[in-house]
C-alpha cells in the first residue's frame, strides 16, 4: 500500500500482547502490507491502556492513536477489554474539549489469527488520520 | 379500577358481516364499564390484500387511522379484528423501528402518525385489564350443557414479535375469560391452526378444507361450540360449514359464536341484541339450555382455582 | 547506564528492506547507548554468543534486540542475557520484522519506522528494573468438584497417583448423568455395570474423601494453596448411622415427592435413596414434601428407622479443606420439556425427553425396564423421537448442537426394538451428527437392521387424536408434510448449562461463555485447562460431550494436576502489580476492578490501610494500574513510567 | 427434471432485491423442514415454502415468481412463529408476491384478482364493500356463481349493506393510493 506522498503523519498504537499484537504479527507472517506511519507499543492488556497515554501522546505530537485489543469476551484476562471500552469510550467522548477531533482517536478488537484484519484496521485508520491531517493543538492549552 | 377510555377500531367487518361481534363487543364492555369511542372517519386497514401489493400501502392505511386515533388523545386503540389488529400494530411497529419508513409513510397519510397509540385486541383488553372476578361478578345465566372450543386463529397472538400478547403456541387469554364467566372449555390442541383466512372468495376448496380440519378438531374434542374473536374464520367456519358438509361429507351442527357473544348470554343480555340469530348454524339450543346461575356468595367458587394457581 | 543494541537482518527478512546498518548509526547518537551493532542471524548461537561477549566486553547493563516479535524469541534472548549475569527483565525487544520489513516495501520508510522502534525499545529498557520470581509452596491436594462420570475419573486417576482427593458432589450420589443411563452407544454395554464399580472405587478408595449432597461455599487463595469452604447441606438423616436399609422408603406416607433421579417420570417418597446403586447409599429427607416439615407431623420414619438415624434438627454444615489445584467436573442439565408447547410438552403425558426415556428402559427404573407410556401404561407400538429439541434453535437462543443425542436417539431406538420387536420407531433428523470411532456405523445400524425410519425435517406441531399422538412434520427430502400416529413421543431436548454454573464460575474466577458452559485456555492446545492457573475442567461442563470424552478429560485433568505437583515448589511470574504503600490512598478501586481477585486490603501498622497485591494470584492484566487515581499500583515491567517513555520517545521522532 | 446451471442461473441481485426489501436475510435458513411441517398450506403449494426458501438461496428467480405457493401463502405466520432460525418466512412470502405482481408474474390470477377487487373498492370508498366485492369478482372471474348458494343466507340474516358506505375521508384514502403510486413511476 504504497504512501501517495512520502509524508508521514504520527500514529501510535497500544495493542495487547495476547490478541492484537498477535494479530499484527500474523499480518506480518502473512505479508500483508500496510502503511508504514502507524509505530506499535505493546501492553500485557487494552485495560492496562491508561486514558492518560492516549493524551500525553497527543499532547507530544501524535497525530493519531489505535488502541487494540482482545475481542469482547476473548480477552486473556476474562474482562479486561470491557474496563477498556468502558474509559476509552468516556475519553473519546472527552477529546473534543482539548479541541481534538474524535476521529483521531480508535479502539478495537482483533484477534491473534486476524492478519487480514489487522491490515484493514490499519489502513483505515491511517487513511482517516491522513484524511484529517497533522493535529495542531492550540498553544497555550494544558491538561489539568 | 377501570372505567378507562379506549379508541375503538371496529373496521369493515364489524361493520357488515361481523355485526354482531360488533353489537356483542359493545355490549360487554358496557356492562364492565369499559368506554370506547370510535374514531371520526375511520378508513379500511387494508387487511392482507394491502401488504401483498405494497408494504407501504398496508403501512399508510394503518397508520392513517392510529393518527386519528392520536388526534383524539387516546392511547389504546382496540381493534377487534385480528387482521385489523396486525395492520395497525405492524404499521406502529414499522414506523417505530424505521425512520425511514416513518418518513415515507407520513409523507402520504393526511395527519402524520407519531407513534403514540398501542393497537390492542379486543381479547387483550379484556384478558389483561380486566380482573377475571369482575368478569364472574357480571355473570347472572349458566349454560351446563355448552362445551366450548376456543379457537384463536392465525395473527392474534402471532408472530409473538407483533402480537407482544399470550403465548403464541398455547394461547389461553380466551380460555380464561371464559373460563372466569363460567363456561366450559376444552382442551382445544388447533387453536391457532388457519382457517384459510382471506381465501374464502377465490380459493373455496382450500378454505373449506382448512376449515373442514378446525370444525373436526373441535368434535374430536368434545367440544359443542366453538368461540372465535375473527370475523374471517367466524365466516369460514359458520357460514361455510354447510359447504363444508357437503364437500367433505360431513354432517357437522356445531354454532360458531364470537367470545363476546358468550358472554354477553352469559351476562344475561338479550340473544336478539348479541346477534345470535345472525349466526347461520343454528345456535338456538344454546340459549334453550341456558339458566339462572346460582348466585355466588363471597368468594367461596374461586378458591379451588386460586389454589391450583 | 550502558544500553547494548543489536539489529537483527534475519538474513534478507529484514535487511532486505530495511537499512540495518543506519539503524544501528542513529542508536549510537542516544546518550546511554553504549554499544550498537547489526548481526545476521541474532537468535543463532553465534548471534546469542555475540550478545553475550559484548555485555561482558563493553560492561553494558541493558540490552535491546531489535529482530522479530518478542512472541516468538523474548524467552531465547533473556536466557541469553542471564547467561551473561544481567536480570532477563533488562531485555527488551523491538519488532522490525514482523511490524516493518514484511508489511512495507519502502526502504526508506521502514527505516525510519525501525529508528523510532527501537529508539521507544531503548527508552523503555532504560526504565527498567531487575524483577526476580519468588518461590512458595504447595498444597500437594487436589479438589474434585462433582462427581460425574468425569469427576469420578479425574478423582481416581489422581489417588492413583498418590494425591489425596475431596470430592464434593451437589447431590445425595456421585454418578451424574451417566448412572441414569440404561445402555451406552455405540457399544450398547449397561452404563451401570460399567459405572458402578468405579463408582465403588471412588467410595473405597482411602485417598478420596466424598462429600456428597454438598456444595462450594467459598474459594479462597491461589494456586497450590486454595482454602475451600463446604457446604454440607442438611439431609435430616445421620449418614453416620443410615445403613441404607431403605425401611423408611417403603412406609413413608409422603409418596408424591418429585424424584430428581428420574426427571419426574414417575413420583418417589419424601424419604428416598435416589436409586438402589447409589453412593453412599444413604437416605435423605425432601422438606418440600415431608409432611413433618408441612404439617409439623408424621415421624413415621423416625420411629421405624432401625438406627435412629432421623434427624428434623439437622442443620448445614460447614467444613474447610486445603488444597493446591481445583478440578472442575459439573457437567450439565437438560432443558425442560414445558419449552416445547408446539410439541404438547409438559401437557401431553407421552411426550418425554431422552433421559426419561433412559429411565424407562432402565431395568432399576421406575417402570423396571419394561417399555410403557406414563400416560396410561400400555407398551406403545410406534415411537417418534425428535433430534435437535431446543438445540441449534436461535429462537430458543441456543446456537449449539448437544453433541450426543443424535447417538443416542440411535440407540433408543435399538433399545425400543429389542424390548418391543413389533414396534415402529420414527427419527425426525436434520443432520445426523456420528463422528466418533464406531459410530456412523452404529447409526446406520439402527437403520439397515433394526428398521428405524429416519425422516429428514423438523417437527412442527403434535396434537393428540383418541389415545394417538399425531405428529406433524416435513420430509424435507420429499418436500412433503407428514405425519406420524405415535404413542409415544421422545424429545431430544437441549443440553445446557447447570443453573448454577456462572456463581460457581465466579467463585472459581473462571471465566463462562453466554450459554454458561466453562471456557478453557485454548480450544485446541490446552483444553482441560483455565485461564486461572491451579483450576482445570473435565467433562460436560465445558460444553456437551459424551462419556468417551468426559473421561478422556477426567484422566487429562488429573494429569495436568499430578505434572503440577510434581514439583515441590513453584515459581511466580514478577510481571505483577505492586502498591507503593507511601502513595496508596485506599480508596480500593483497585480491589473492585481486579478480575482476579488479587488485590485485598490490609491495615499498617500506623492504622492507615492500603491495598496489597497477592503476587500468586495477580495474572499480570494492569487493570489495576490503569484505574488507581494515584498511580500507586504498577504493574511491574509496563509501569506508567516505562510506557511512558516509550510515547515520548515515539515523540522525539517528529 | 431440468439441470439447473447453478453458476448461469444463480440471481444474486434477485436474492440482494428480496433481502432488501423483506429484511431478512434468506442465507439465515439452514432447510429445517420446521416451516413446511406447519403450513397449513403445504398440500395445495406447488413448491413447499421451505423449498421456496432453498429456492431463494440458489437464486432461481424465474421458479419462485412463477409458483402458485407465493400467491396461495395466506400469511398466516405459522412459518415466522416456528422458524428457529428466526426469520419471518411470511414476510419473504409477502415480499416474492409483491415482485411477482410488479414483474407481472400472476401464476393465480383469481387471488390476485380478488386481492384487486378488495384495494379498487377499498380506493372507491374508503371502506370496503363486500357485496359490491363479491360482484365485482364473480364479474370479472367469469365466475358469476361463486358462493351463491351464500348470498340469500348472508342477506336474509341481514349482514351485509346493500349499499356500500363511503366515508367523508374518502379522497384522503384514494390520495393514499395516489401518492404511492406516483412514488413508485417517480423512481422507475
Ligand atoms: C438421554 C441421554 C443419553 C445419553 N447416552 C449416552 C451414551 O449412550 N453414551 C455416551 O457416551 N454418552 C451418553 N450421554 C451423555 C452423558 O450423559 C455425558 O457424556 C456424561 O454424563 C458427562 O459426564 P460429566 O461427568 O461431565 O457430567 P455429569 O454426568 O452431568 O456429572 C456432573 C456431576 O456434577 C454434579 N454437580 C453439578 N454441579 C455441581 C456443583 N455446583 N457442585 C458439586 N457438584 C455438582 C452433578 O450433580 C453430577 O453428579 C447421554 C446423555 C443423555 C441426556
Ligand atoms: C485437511 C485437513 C485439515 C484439518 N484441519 C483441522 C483443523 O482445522 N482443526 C483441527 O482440530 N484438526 C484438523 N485436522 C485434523 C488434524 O490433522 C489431526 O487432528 C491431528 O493432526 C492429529 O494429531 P496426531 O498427533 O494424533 O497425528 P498426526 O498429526 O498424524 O501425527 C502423527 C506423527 O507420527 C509420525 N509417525 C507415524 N507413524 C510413525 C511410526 N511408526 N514411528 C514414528 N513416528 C510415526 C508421523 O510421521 C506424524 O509426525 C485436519 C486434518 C486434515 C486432513
Ligand atoms: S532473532 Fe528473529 S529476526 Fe533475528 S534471525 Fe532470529 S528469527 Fe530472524
Ligand atoms: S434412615 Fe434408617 S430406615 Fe432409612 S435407610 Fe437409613 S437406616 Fe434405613
Ligand atoms: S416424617 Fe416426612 S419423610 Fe418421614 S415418613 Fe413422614 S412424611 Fe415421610
Ligand atoms: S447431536 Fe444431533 S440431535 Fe443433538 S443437537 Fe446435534 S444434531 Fe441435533
Ligand atoms: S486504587 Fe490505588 S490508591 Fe486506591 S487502593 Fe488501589 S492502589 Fe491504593
Ligand atoms: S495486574 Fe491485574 S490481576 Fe494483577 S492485581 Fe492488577 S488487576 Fe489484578
Ligand atoms: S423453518 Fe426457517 S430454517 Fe427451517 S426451513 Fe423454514 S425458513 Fe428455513
Ligand atoms: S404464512 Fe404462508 S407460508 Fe407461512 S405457514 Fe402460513 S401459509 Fe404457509
Amino acid at each position: 500500500m504504497p504512501q501517495e506522498s512520502k509524508k508521514e503523519l504520527r500514529i501510535i498504537g497500544f495493542l495487547c500482547n495476547w490478541c492484537s499484537y498477535g494479530g499484527a504479527d500474523t499480518a506480518g507472517v502473512s505479508r500483508f502490507k500496510q502503511p508504514t506511519d502507524l509505530r506499535i507499543v505493546r501492553v500485557p492488556c487494552s485495560g492496562r491502556v491508561d486514558p492518560l497515554f492516549v493524551v500525553r501522546a497527543f499532547l507530544s505530537g501524535a497525530d493519531g492513536v489505535l488502541v487494540s485489543g482482545c475481542h469482547p469476551r476473548d480477552c486473556h484476562y476474562s474482562d479486561g477489554n470491557y474496563y477498556a471500552r468502558r474509559r476509552l469510550e468516556m475519553l473519546k467522548r472527552l477529546l473534543p474539549f482539548f479541541g481534538i477531533d474524535d476521529r483521531r482517536f480508535h479502539y478495537t478488537w482483533v484477534s491473534a489469527s486476524e492478519g487480514e484484519r489487522w491490515q484493514r484496521v490499519v489502513t483505515e485508520f491511517t487513511k482517516v488520520i491522513h484524511g484529517l491531517g497533522p493535529l495542531k493543538i492550540e498553544e497555550g492549552e494544558e491538561i489539568g | 379500577m377501570n372505567n378507562r377510555r379506549y379508541a375503538y377500531y371496529s373496521g369493515c367487518s364489524l361493520e357488515s358481516t361481523a355485526r354482531e361481534y360488533n353489537e356483542s363487543l359493545k355490549e360487554v364492555f358496557r356492562l364492565l364499564n369499559i368506554e370506547i369511542k370510535e374514531p371520526e372517519d375511520w378508513s379500511c386497514c387494508g387487511s392482507s390484500p394491502a401488504h401483498t401489493v405494497d408494504p407501504l400501502l398496508a403501512c399508510a392505511l394503518g397508520a392513517r387511522n392510529l393518527a386519528l386515533v392520536e388526534k383524539m388523545g387516546l392511547d389504546v386503540v382496540i381493534a377487534p379484528c385480528p387482521s385489523c389488529f396486525t395492520v395497525l400494530k405492524r404499521a406502529h411497529l414499522k414506523m417505530k423501528k424505521d425512520p425511514e419508513v416513518r418518513k415515507k409513510v407520513n409523507e402520504v397519510i393526511d395527519e402524520p402518525y407519531n407513534l403514540k397509540v398501542s393497537p390492542k385486541s379486543a381479547l387483550q383488553i379484556l384478558y389483561e385489564d380486566v380482573p377475571p372476578e369482575k368478569i364472574s361478578e357480571m355473570v347472572v345465566y349458566e349454560i351446563p350443557e355448552l362445551k366450548v372450543a376456543p379457537y384463536y386463529g392465525c395473527i392474534v397472538t402471532r408472530p409473538p414479535e407483533v402480537a407482544e400478547f399470550d403465548d403464541a403456541e398455547n394461547p389461553i387469554s380466551m380460555d380464561r375469560i371464559l373460563e372466569s364467566a363460567g363456561i366450559e372449555v376444552c382442551d382445544f390442541p388447533f387453536k391457532t391452526e388457519c382457517c384459510g383466512a382471506a381465501f374464502g372468495i377465490a380459493k373455496k376448496e382450500i378454505v373449506n378444507r382448512l376449515s373442514y380440519k378446525v370444525i373436526q378438531m373441535a368434535k374430536d374434542s368434545g367440544a359443542n361450540c366453538i368461540a372465535v374473536c375473527c370475523p374471517l374464520c367466524q365466516q369460514n367456519l359458520d357460514l361455510r360449514q354447510g359447504q363444508i358438509n357437503r364437500l367433505m361429507g360431513t354432517n357437522f351442527q356445531i354454532p360458531v359464536l364470537y367470545f363476546s357473544q358468550l358472554l354477553g348470554l352469559v351476562f344475561g343480555i338479550s340473544p336478539k341484541r348479541l346477534g345470535i340469530d345472525k349466526l347461520v348454524v343454528d345456535a338456538s339450543w344454546i340459549t334453550r339450555s341456558m339458566r339462572k346461575a346460582e348466585k355466588k356468595v363471597g368468594n367461596k367458587e374461586k378458591e379451588p382455582e386460586a389454589e391450583e394457581e | 547506564m550502558r544500553v547494548g543494541v543489536f539489529i537483527c537482518h534475519c538474513g534478507n527478512n529484514i535487511a532486505g528492506t530495511v537499512d540495518v546498518q543506519k539503524v544501528a548509526e542513529e542508536m549510537r547518537k542516544i546518550p546511554g547507548v553504549a554499544y550498537s551493532t547489526t548481526y545476521v542471524y541474532t537468535c543463532s548461537e553465534p548471534g546469542q554468543n555475540e550478545i553475550i561477549e559484548a555485555i561482558k566486553k563493553y560492561k553494558l547493563d541493558r540490552v535491546v534486540v531489535a529482530a522479530c516479535s518478542p512472541r516468538m524469541h523474548e524467552l531465547t534472548f533473556r536466557k541469553a542475557v542471564e547467561k551473561a549475569s544481567l536480570n532477563r527483565y533488562f531485555l527488551e525487544m523491538a519488532n522490525i520484522r514482523e511490524h516493518i520489513s514484511w508489511v512495507g516495501d519502502d526502504k526508506e520508510l521502514n527505516t525510519q519506522k525501525a529508528i523510532d522502534v527501537v529508539r521507544m525499545a531503548v527508552a523503555k529498557v532504560m526504565n527498567n528494573k531487575p524483577l526476580f520470581s519468588s518461590s512458595f509452596k504447595l498444597t500437594k491436594r487436589v479438589l474434585v468438584i462433582g462427581g460425574g462420570v468425569a469427576g469420578m475419573q479425574a478423582a481416581l486417576d489422581c489417588a492413583d497417583g498418590g494425591l489425596d482427593v475431596v470430592l464434593v458432589e451437589k447431590s445425595p450420589s456421585i454418578g451424574g448423568m451417566m448412572a441414569r443411563l440404561d445402555k451406552t452407544f455405540p457399544t450398547i454395554d449397561c452404563s451401570i455395570c460399567i459405572l458402578g464399580p468405579k463408582m465403588v472405587d471412588v467410595a473405597q478408595n482411602e485417598r478420596i474423601k466424598l462429600y456428597a449432597y454438598s456444595e462450594i461455599e467459598d474459594v479462597k487463595g491461589y494456586i497450590g494453596n486454595y482454602e475451600v469452604t463446604i457446604r454440607k447441606k442438611a439431609t435430616y438423616v445421620d449418614w453416620n448411622k443410615c445403613t441404607g436399609c431403605g425401611l423408611c422408603m417403603e412406609k413413608c406416607p409422603s409418596k408424591n415427592a418429585y424424584d430428581y433421579f428420574n426427571f419426574g417420570i414417575a413420583p418417589t417418597r419424601a424419604i428416598n435413596i435416589p436409586f438402589p446403586q447409589a453412593i453412599p447409599k444413604k437416605a435423605k429427607i425432601d422438606p418440600n414434601y415431608c409432611r413433618y416439615f408441612l404439617k409439623g407431623k408424621c415421624g413415621v420414619c423416625a420411629k421405624i428407622c432401625p438406627t435412629k438415624a432421623i434427624d428434623y434438627d439437622m442443620k448445614d454444615e460447614l467444613v474447610k479443606e486445603d488444597v493446591g489445584a481445583i478440578i472442575v467436573a459439573t457437567g450439565y442439565s437438560l432443558m425442560g420439556v414445558e419449552n416445547f408447547p408446539e410439541y404438547g410438552g409438559g401437557k401431553y403425558k407421552d411426550v418425554i425427553t431422552g433421559i426419561q426415556y433412559e429411565r424407562i428402559l432402565n431395568a432399576s427404573g421406575p417402570t423396571g425396564g419394561h417399555i410403557k407410556r406414563p400416560s396410561d401404561g400400555k407398551e406403545p407400538e410406534t415411537v417418534v423421537f425428535i433430534s435437535c429439541c431446543g438445540s441449534r434453535d436461535k429462537s430458543v437462543g441456543i446456537p449449539y448442537c448437544s453433541n450426543f443425542c443424535c447417538m443416542y436417539i440411535a440407540k433408543q431406538a435399538i433399545l425400543t426394538k429389542d424390548h418391543l420387536p413389533k414396534s415402529q420407531s420414527y427419527v425426525f433428523y436434520m443432520d445426523i451428527r456420528a463422528p466418533g470411532k464406531g459410530y456412523d456405523e452404529f447409526t446406520r445400524r439402527a437403520q439397515e437392521e433394526y428398521g428405524v425410519r429416519y425422516i429428514r425435517g423438523r417437527v412442527s406441531k403434535i396434537y393428540p387424536r383418541g389415545e394417538k399422538l399425531i405428529v406433524r412434520g416435513a420430509d424435507t427430502l420429499l418436500g412433503i408434510q407428514v405425519e406420524v400416529e405415535a404413542d409415544l413421543v421422545v424429545l431430544a431436548n437441549a443440553v445446557i448449562s447447570n443453573p448454577d454454573a456462572a456463581k460457581l464460575a465466579e467463585k472459581l474466577r473462571i471465566s463462562y461463555d453466554t450459554f454458561g458452559f466453562y471456557v478453557e485456555s485454548h480450544p485446541k492446545l490446552r483444553p482441560v485447562e483455565t485461564n486461572t492457573s491451579g483450576v482445570f475442567l473435565a467433562g460436560a461442563c465445558q460444553g456437551p460431550k459424551d462419556i468417551p470424552a468426559s473421561v478422556s478429560q477426567g484422566s487429562a485433568a488429573a494429569s495436568k494436576v499430578l505434572a503440577l505437583f510434581s514439583k515441590d515448589v513453584l515459581e511466580s511470574d514478577p510481571q505483577v502489580s505492586y502498591v507503593n504503600p507511601n502513595v496508596c490512598v485506599g480508596c480500593m478501586k483497585c480491589v473492585k476492578t481486579c478480575p482476579f481477585g488479587a488485590i485485598k486490603e490490609e491495615e499498617l501498622r500506623d492504622g492507615r490501610k492500603v491495598a496489597k497485591v497477592i503476587e500468586t494470584v495477580c495474572a499480570g492484566c494492569g487493570i489495576c494500574t490503569s484505574t488507581c487515581p494515584c498511580g500507586a499500583i504498577q504493574l511491574q515491567h509496563f509501569t506508567d513510567n516505562q510506557i511512558l517513555a516509550e510515547v515520548y520517545a515515539f515523540a522525539s521522532g517528529k | 427434471m431440468k439441470v439447473i446451471n447453478i453458476t448461469k442461473e444463480f440471481d444474486s441481485k434477485f436474492i440482494e432485491q428480496v433481502a432488501k426489501e423483506s429484511g431478512e436475510n434468506p442465507y439465515l435458513c439452514y432447510q429445517c423442514g420446521n416451516c413446511t411441517a406447519g403450513c397449513p398450506f403445504t398440500e395445495f403449494f406447488d413448491y413447499p415454502v421451505s423449498q421456496i426458501m432453498r429456492l431463494l438461496q440458489q437464486g432461481q428467480k424465474e421458479t419462485i415468481l412463477r409458483s402458485k405457493a407465493i400467491w396461495l401463502c395466506a400469511t398466516c405466520e405459522t412459518c415466522t412463529t416456528r422458524c428457529p432460525c428466526q426469520i419471518d418466512v411470511a414476510q419473504i412470502m409477502d415480499t416474492l408476491r409483491v415482485i411477482a405482481r410488479r414483474e407481472n408474474y400472476v401464476s393465480e390470477k383469481e387471488i390476485k384478482l380478488f386481492f384487486d377487487t378488495f384495494l379498487e373498492s377499498l380506493k372507491k370508498h374508503g371502506r370496503v364493500f363486500e357485496l359490491g366485492i363479491l360482484l365485482a369478482y364473480n364479474l370479472k372471474s367469469g365466475k358469476i356463481f361463486t358462493d351463491v348458494d351464500l348470498g340469500p343466507k348472508v342477506l336474509l340474516k341481514g349482514k351485509i349493506h346493500l349499499l356500500p358506505t363511503k366515508i367523508k375521508g374518502q379522497e384522503k384514502v384514494e390520495s393514499i393510493f395516489r401518492k404511492l403510486a406516483e412514488r413508485v413511476s417517480g423512481n422507475e
